[in-house]
């Protein structure tokens, strides 16, 4: 299992950073929202990895059951999935309105049409 | 008559000119009303400044405290010797050259005289804070006021030309203001704790030299307004404004602020003898010294009139840093003297200058041949300021020069005496021509025109800044009371 | 076994993720997004976090995906080849970035306590007391109900002000400036006539479901959040197959409005009604006589606040988004 | 009520908004917001006063003790800024409705005031709180709010700088939240004073060094520190001039205090100074972005992108003081923030006024525009004297705390930067100045008059504060200097 720490942590460091890549790198803004999303959710994944006890249950209290998992990360996560759906949605009706008024919802093009206006 | 303390009657010099502003402004629709409110608001201010003097000299401490901004760092203001003299100065010549501008400004047709009239009256008011100031920070306050209020006089023409002098102005006088006054004005704070202005210095014992020095180069340059080289650049391009202006504020209000402010931080900030110790003291001296040959040599191959006064200005200011920095008590008297003596002998020149801009419409040297049989009040004027300026009786000049000189004696600065008599003669070399080559018979076969002189306020005023010059040598004492006094 | 299923989804993830990278075509690249939503779903299962779960499946795999979609077919479905003569920089520079960010992260998981040990801070400090003593002091079996509704119950009234923050930003964004909806409307599936009698039938018992899962959330995983994304659900599927008219026609664009502001009032007037009652804000123990059963009046009303603003929320949010995309398509 | 007010005057806009959805029309929405507005500050005034009283604040929401449930805490620190932010924000509603008039289509109204509410009520709750996880959940209120307000504006280009905006203030939070999560994992808790208490034994951990990086790193992505202000300019720019008077006075401030609270309280002045080079950083950055965005400030036309380069310069200086690591630099940092709240309130305001009547805030079409519109240019003009720093401003009270900070410490160089960059801002201050009150009126200047009352009245009250508050110090000073003591005085 020590072995599987580190790992897990790494791994979800690498899902982290692809995210955070494709927001930076993506042209295209609504792939931008989409690597928003990955980074996000890889956060999330950090967090209920760390709440996690080998061997613990879910924590529903049942009888005969001692060992649960954190209930504090996943309450955190919960509301932090709300935040983050609600951004996407947001960050959507922001593109669907850049689209409307640039007509393309590609960075450079919005660029390029400021610098004409 | 109960009612007027001194303590309100120091109060309303600032706040008259303010309420001028207001009245000015209301006004604004009819010429003589307008100036009507500025001849009285000068009435009333020169009253006042008389009326401070008599108090000053009955011995009475007058102290007025406005408010404190955070511990140590309060507005407020104190009645001194060296401040009587600069307010008593301001206070006369505010008066003569509301005359001398009612007769320029209406023959030469300017435009917006309303806001002319006003910022000259914010100006003056500035100038009566910086004198009775108390404190460095009281001192700085008023001395930006004036800053920011002049700008608008300098610009006046509106012009290309006038934009690009208001900026230099501005940007020389803030800048320097900014990055080197309120810098030195901070690390007096820092060091000493306060800033109130001390008899013999705020400076603890045992403060290090080094530090003291640094902070006397800040303030020497920071004070852009006693235009020691090479910040100087800005007075000559405020010479654009109409000639009231550069009258009153850039031969005495604006520029006497600023050597005052030197002579203020000299004696009381620094202290005499914490000066004497300082290691950059005798440098800036010397920069001074330079300061004064070099600006008269510039004055020589100006042929603009005003300009080449103002070269001649920076070279006299130069003396009156130069007297705070020879740090002895001869050298602070005649720094002080000076700025009186100076103020009645350059004003004369700007008066004239004026006039004969009005009159004749002429602005260089070359062209005043012979003008004296036309303007022959005006070229006499001229005359009197001329030997004013240059030092030499019977004019007022010539004592502060002699206390300069005997300051510079003290101080064992032969430098500095050299360059006193050299810039004597340089003066009689740039000044002294141009009223005697007035008088000279213009050139062969032309007709002797008729006399033609300026506005009669105007040659009222200028006539009476030249009689006081006049005055000054037979009667100094009251003067040199003043002066004398500071550094007891 | 559990440890290989764990290193099996985790490698999935990434290899979703890089597939995300690489694809040009937005539409896959949005299924992959919903698959790595699923994904990680599958893995908060197995890290015993089913309500996160729950909800990631919901949000990650349904909502999210069926907004980019509806995005994408307005703004078109492929990302620009970039065309450009110049070396592109930003991908260097991005590496870079990334790089140095996700070293500093891994050089922080260093000291962190190992993954899964019973004694590391976060198990032994402030969390054994929900534990021990939610059941006397709550009342319910769901800890994380318990403190999502209670203990932090003021984080999660801020999350439901947050949906309700983007409700109204879409609103505001994306409403149509004309007052009245376009008339001709084509609902995206209605030639299937065999999804729409299934679906007819489903949509009743998805509903069900719903309230199910909304009352049901003290017991087990679920709660007002999960209630709500299930419940528009049902909405969405039914303006998909009968048209927006008609799915307007059932619940009112303005009465959407008000509900996804009384959700957010209630859940907000139970803390006041607390707060008059003289306790703190949210403070349930003063909704009634018995501490215990004002806890459970207390969350029953917020699941119920939260549940109902979700649900308009994202009724309003898809409304807006399709109603705009059909306006467009009558522009073209 | 007195024990509830910590909580009040942040659930008071926060449970207002979804009414003001019920009021639907747009007249009762703004009366009803601006009332709401005024209470809050009501609320938070008495919060002050009682702070000032009787100490420190600490409110258990739903009743539950830290750190089990979430605690509000109020003392020194928080309590000025939260007067500032609910100040700011009924000033600027009551000018909102005359100025949105022509930035906003009219059907969109009653959305702007509940997002403006929202906004309001998430920037009061990130300050009033004492929870790491609690700041999140309110910072993505306001952000959310804020890239609403934002795309409100009329140009295009405020969608892309919404959105721009969107992208960096999101990566900004999920920083924020990898650093909470660092935390919690190596202490298992999140209330900040709990926090405060455990991080102590495990300070040594790489861990506990990277959470505090992204929490710093993510701050400063919201606070706008050179060089990660790229968002702010646009933003400012395009955003409705209205939303910007209010965000440029209060949301980077808010940042900041977030800073001020981790860095000083929660890892602890020993911490972030002695394991973490926050000093070098600070003032390195500090002073690069002060000399970059003022120099880029003056070559800007739009003057609201103008002001907003100035905002970034002025986050410099704000920085600067916290870099000093001492106490009267730390409290010239506080001045500053209420200081440059009120400075840049009543600049915004006064532009605000000139695209109301112009359209547009452009020097090049400001030509003698001090003639025609007389009071909103003399108002530009005194918060201009304010931000260069003119004495009798509150400008010159927070440089001359700043300076004096650099001085203590010896730093000679950094206190002539400080005043060099004054110089910088009186230079693009001087352009607009000369510009509207020295050159001619001339054709390309329209034909416009002076602002309405209702953005006049906002605006002078905010100029007369100004003035008032660099004379009248005691309490700006006093309360600042008290916080600061707090800060210090609370050191392990």
């Amino acid at each position: 299992m020590e072995f599987l720490g580190l790992f897990n942590y790494w791994v979800v460091i690498v899902l982290m950073m692809i995210g955070f890549y494709i927001v930076i790198c993506s042209n295209n803004l609504i792939k931008k929202l989409i690597g928003l999303t990955i980074f996000q959710t890889s956060v999330f994944i950090m967090y209920i990895s760390m709440g996690k006890i080998t061997g613990g249950t879910a924590p529903v209290l049942a009888d005969g059951i001692t060992l649960y998992s954190n209930p504090l990360t996943h309450v955190l996560i919960l509301t932090a999935i709300v935040v983050g759906i609600a951004t996407t949605a947001l960050g959507l009706a922001i593109v669907v309105r850049i689209h409307e008024s640039y007509g393309t919802v590609e960075e450079d093009d919005i660029h390029a049409k400021d610098k004409q206006a | 008559m109960n009612s007027l303390t001194p303590e309100l009657m120091l109060q309303l010099t600032m706040l008259v000119p303010v309420l001028a502003i207001a009245g000015i402004l209301l006004t604004g629709r009819s010429e003589n009303v307008r100036e009507a409110v500025s001849v009285i608001a000068s009435l009333i201010v020169l009253a006042l400044v008389i009326g401070l003097y008599n108090t000053f000299k009955a011995g009475i401490a007058v102290e007025v405290n406005w408010f404190e901004i955070m511990p140590g760092l309060s507005l407020s203001f104190r009645l001194e010797a060296m401040g009587m003299i600069f307010a008593l100065v301001a206070g006369v010549l505010w008066l003569v050259t509301i005359f001398y501008a009612i007769g320029y400004m209406r023959s030469h047709h300017e435009e917006n005289q309303t806001r002319f009239y006003a910022c000259f009256a914010l100006a003056i008011g500035s100038v009566f804070g910086v004198a009775f100031a108390s404190n460095l920070f009281t001192l700085f306050i008023f001395y930006e006021v004036l800053t920011l209020s002049t700008y608008p006089l300098v610009t006046h023409a509106g012009t290309a030309e006038a934009k690009k002098g208001g900026r230099t102005y501005l940007g020389i006088l803030l800048g320097t203001s900014i990055a080197f006054f309120l810098f030195a004005i901070l690390g007096t704070y820092f060091v000493a704790g306060t800033l109130e202005f001390t008899q013999g210095g705020v400076f603890p014992a045992g403060t290090s030299v080094a530090v003291g020095g640094a902070l006397l180069v800040l303030f020497v340059f920071g004070v852009g307004k006693a235009a020691i080289m090479p910040f100087h650049r800005w007075l000559p391009a405020a010479m654009v404004a109409p000639t009231p202006v550069s009258a009153l504020l850039h031969a005495v209000a604006v520029v006497k602020a600023g050597v005052f402010t030197l002579l203020k931080v000299g004696t009381f900030i620094f202290g005499l003898d914490f000066l004497n110790e300082l290691p950059t003291t005798d440098a800036l001296l010397y920069l001074a010294g330079a300061s004064v040959i070099i600006a008269s040599l510039i004055a020589m191959r100006q042929d603009n009139l005003k300009k080449r006064l103002a070269y001649s200005t920076v070279s006299q200011l130069s003396y009156i840093t130069a007297g705070m920095l020879l740090a002895t008590d001869a050298g602070i008297t005649g720094g002080a003297m000076h700025i009186a003596m100076h103020a009645f002998g350059k004003i004369t020149l700007f008066f004239c200058a004026g006039a004969i801009l009005v009159t004749l419409h002429k602005t260089d040297v070359s062209q005043l041949r012979g003008i004296g049989w036309q303007m022959p009040v005006t070229m006499a004027a001229f005359l009197i300021g001329t030997l004013s300026i240059i030092g030499l009786p019977p004019t007022g000049g010539s004592w502060s020069k002699w206390f300069l000189l005997s300051g510079a004696l003290d101080a064992d600065q032969m430098f500095i005496m050299g360059v006193l008599m050299l810039s004597s003669l340089l003066n009689i070399a740039y000044l002294l021509p141009i009223p005697i080559l007035a008088f000279f018979p213009p050139a062969d076969g032309v007709a002797r025109p008729a006399i033609k002189e300026a506005p009669l306020p105007s040659l009222l005023a200028l006539s009476f800044t030249a009689l006081m010059c006049l005055v000054l040598f037979v009667f100094p004492q009251p003067l040199y009371e003043l002066a004398a006094s500071i550094t007891q | 076994m559990e440890s290989f299923v764990h290193v099996v989804i985790i490698l999935m993830l990434v290899t979703t993720a890089i597939a995300i990278v690489r694809v040009k075509d937005l539409f896959a690249v949005t299924m992959l997004a919903g698959i790595y939503g699923l994904l990680s779903a599958s893995f908060f299962v197995l890290m015993d976090a089913h309500d996160v779960a729950f909800t990631e499946a919901a949000v990650g795999a349904g909502i999210s995906t069926l907004l980019v979609l509806t995005t994408l077919s307005m703004t078109g479905r492929f990302e620009k080849a970039s065309v450009k003569p110049q070396a592109d920089y930003r991908p260097v520079l991005a590496l870079v970035l990334v790089t140095v960010t996700g070293a500093l992260l891994i050089y922080g998981t260093q000291d962190m306590p190992g993954f899964g040990t019973a004694d590391a801070p976060v198990q032994t400090h402030v969390v054994p007391r929900y534990l021990n003593d939610s059941a006397t002091e709550i009342g319910i079996p769901n800890v994380v109900a318990s403190i999502l509704a209670s203990y932090r119950g003021y984080d999660t009234f801020g999350e439901v002000v947050v949906i309700f923050t983007a409700g109204i930003g879409v609103l505001a964004m994306v409403m149509s400036n004309a007052t009245k909806m376009p008339v001709v409307q084509t609902a995206l599936m209605s030639d299937h006539v065999v999804l729409r009698i299934v679906s007819k039938m489903l949509i009743p018992l998805i509903m069900l479901f719903a309230l199910y899962v909304q009352f049901h959330g003290e017991y087990g995983p679920g709660g007002g959040f999960q209630a709500g994304v299930i419940f528009a659900s049902a909405f969405i599927l039914y303006a998909m197959l009968f048209g927006l008219t008609a799915a307007r026609n059932v619940v009112n664009h303005t009465l959407v409005q008000l509900l996804s502001a009384l959700g957010v009032l209630l859940y907000g007037s139970v803390g006041v009604v607390a707060m008059i009652n003289g306790g703190n804000f949210l403070d349930y123990n003063f909704l009634s006589d018995d501490p215990v059963a004002g806890q459970m009046l207390g969350i029953l009303l917020v699941e119920l606040g939260v549940g109902i603003t979700v649900a308009s929320v994202m009724i309003i949010i898809f409304f807006t988004f399709t109603a705009r995309s059909q306006k467009e398509g009558e522009a073209d | 009520m007195i024990v509830h007010l910590s909580v009040l005057q942040v659930i008071i806009p926060l449970i207002a908004a979804p009414i003001c959805l019920l009021l639907r029309k747009s007249e009762l929405a703004w009366a009803f917001a601006t009332l709401v507005a005024f209470m809050t500050l009501a609320v938070s005034v008495a919060l002050l006063s009682q702070v000032m009283q009787s100490g420190p604040v600490s409110y258990e929401l739903g009743g539950w003790e830290a750190p089990w449930g979430i605690e509000y805490r109020v003392d020194m620190l928080n309590a000025p800024l939260l007067v500032l932010i609910s100040a700011i924000s009924a000033l600027a509603l009551l000018a909102s409705r005359t100025s949105i008039e022509n930035e906003i289509p009219e059907n969109r109204h009653t959305f702007f005031y509940i997002a403006w509410l929202l906004c309001m009520a998430g920037l009061l709750g990130i300050t009033a709180t004492g929870d790491a996880f609690n700041v999140f959940v309110f910072l993505e209120i306001s952000s959310l709010a804020t890239y609403t307000l934002i795309a409100l504006g009329k140009d295009r280009r405020a969608l892309w700088a919404s959105f721009q905006y969107l992208v960096a203030g999101t990566i900004g939070a999920t920083f924020i939240l990898i650093g909470i999560g660092l935390m919690y994992v190596m202490t298992g808790t999140l209330n900040m004073a709990d926090l405060a208490q455990r991080l102590p034994d495990v300070e040594n951990t790489k861990t506990v060094f990277t959470a505090f990086a992204f929490l710093i790193v993510g701050v400063c992505m919201k606070l706008a520190l050179f060089p990660l202000h790229l968002w702010l300019p646009n933003a400012y720019t395009f955003a409705p001039s209205i939303v910007t008077t209010f965000l440029a006075a209060t949301a980077t401030k808010v940042a900041v205090y977030v800073m001020i609270r981790f860095i000083f309280d929660v890892f602890g002045f020993e911490f972030s100074f002695t394991h973490f080079p926050l000093q070098e950083v600070l003032l390195t950055l500090g002073i690069a972005g002060i000399f970059v965005a003022s120099v880029v400030a003056i070559y800007q036309d739009n003057l609201k992108r103008m002001l907003a380069y100035s905002s970034v310069a002025q986050v410099g200086y704000i920085m600067l003081g916290i870099s000093f690591a001492s106490q009267t630099g730390i409290m010239a940092t506080l001045l500053h923030m209420l200081n440059h709240g009120l400075m840049k309130g009543a600049l915004f305001l006064a532009l605000a006024a000139v695209v109301y009547r112009m359209g547009i805030a452009q020097l090049s079409q400001m030509h003698g525009i001090a003639s025609r519109m007389p009071l909103t240019m003399a108002a530009f003009l005194i918060g201009g004297l304010s931000l260069i720093g003119v004495p009798l401003t509150v400008g010159f009270i927070s440089k001359w705390y700043l300076v004096s900070a650099a001085l203590e410490n010896g730093w000679w160089p950094v206190a002539a930067a400080i005043l060099l960059g004054s110089l910088l801002s009186v230079v693009y201050i001087w352009r607009v100045i000369e510009v509207a009150y020295f050159k001619p009126v001339s054709e390309s200047t329209p034909d416009v008059k002076e602002a309405p009352a209702a953005l006049l009245i906002p605006m002078w009250i905010l100029v007369l504060a100004n003035l008032y508050f660099g004379i009248e110090t005691s309490l700006t000073v006093g309360v600042s200097q008290m916080a600061a003591a707090d800060l210090f005085g609370g050191l392990r």
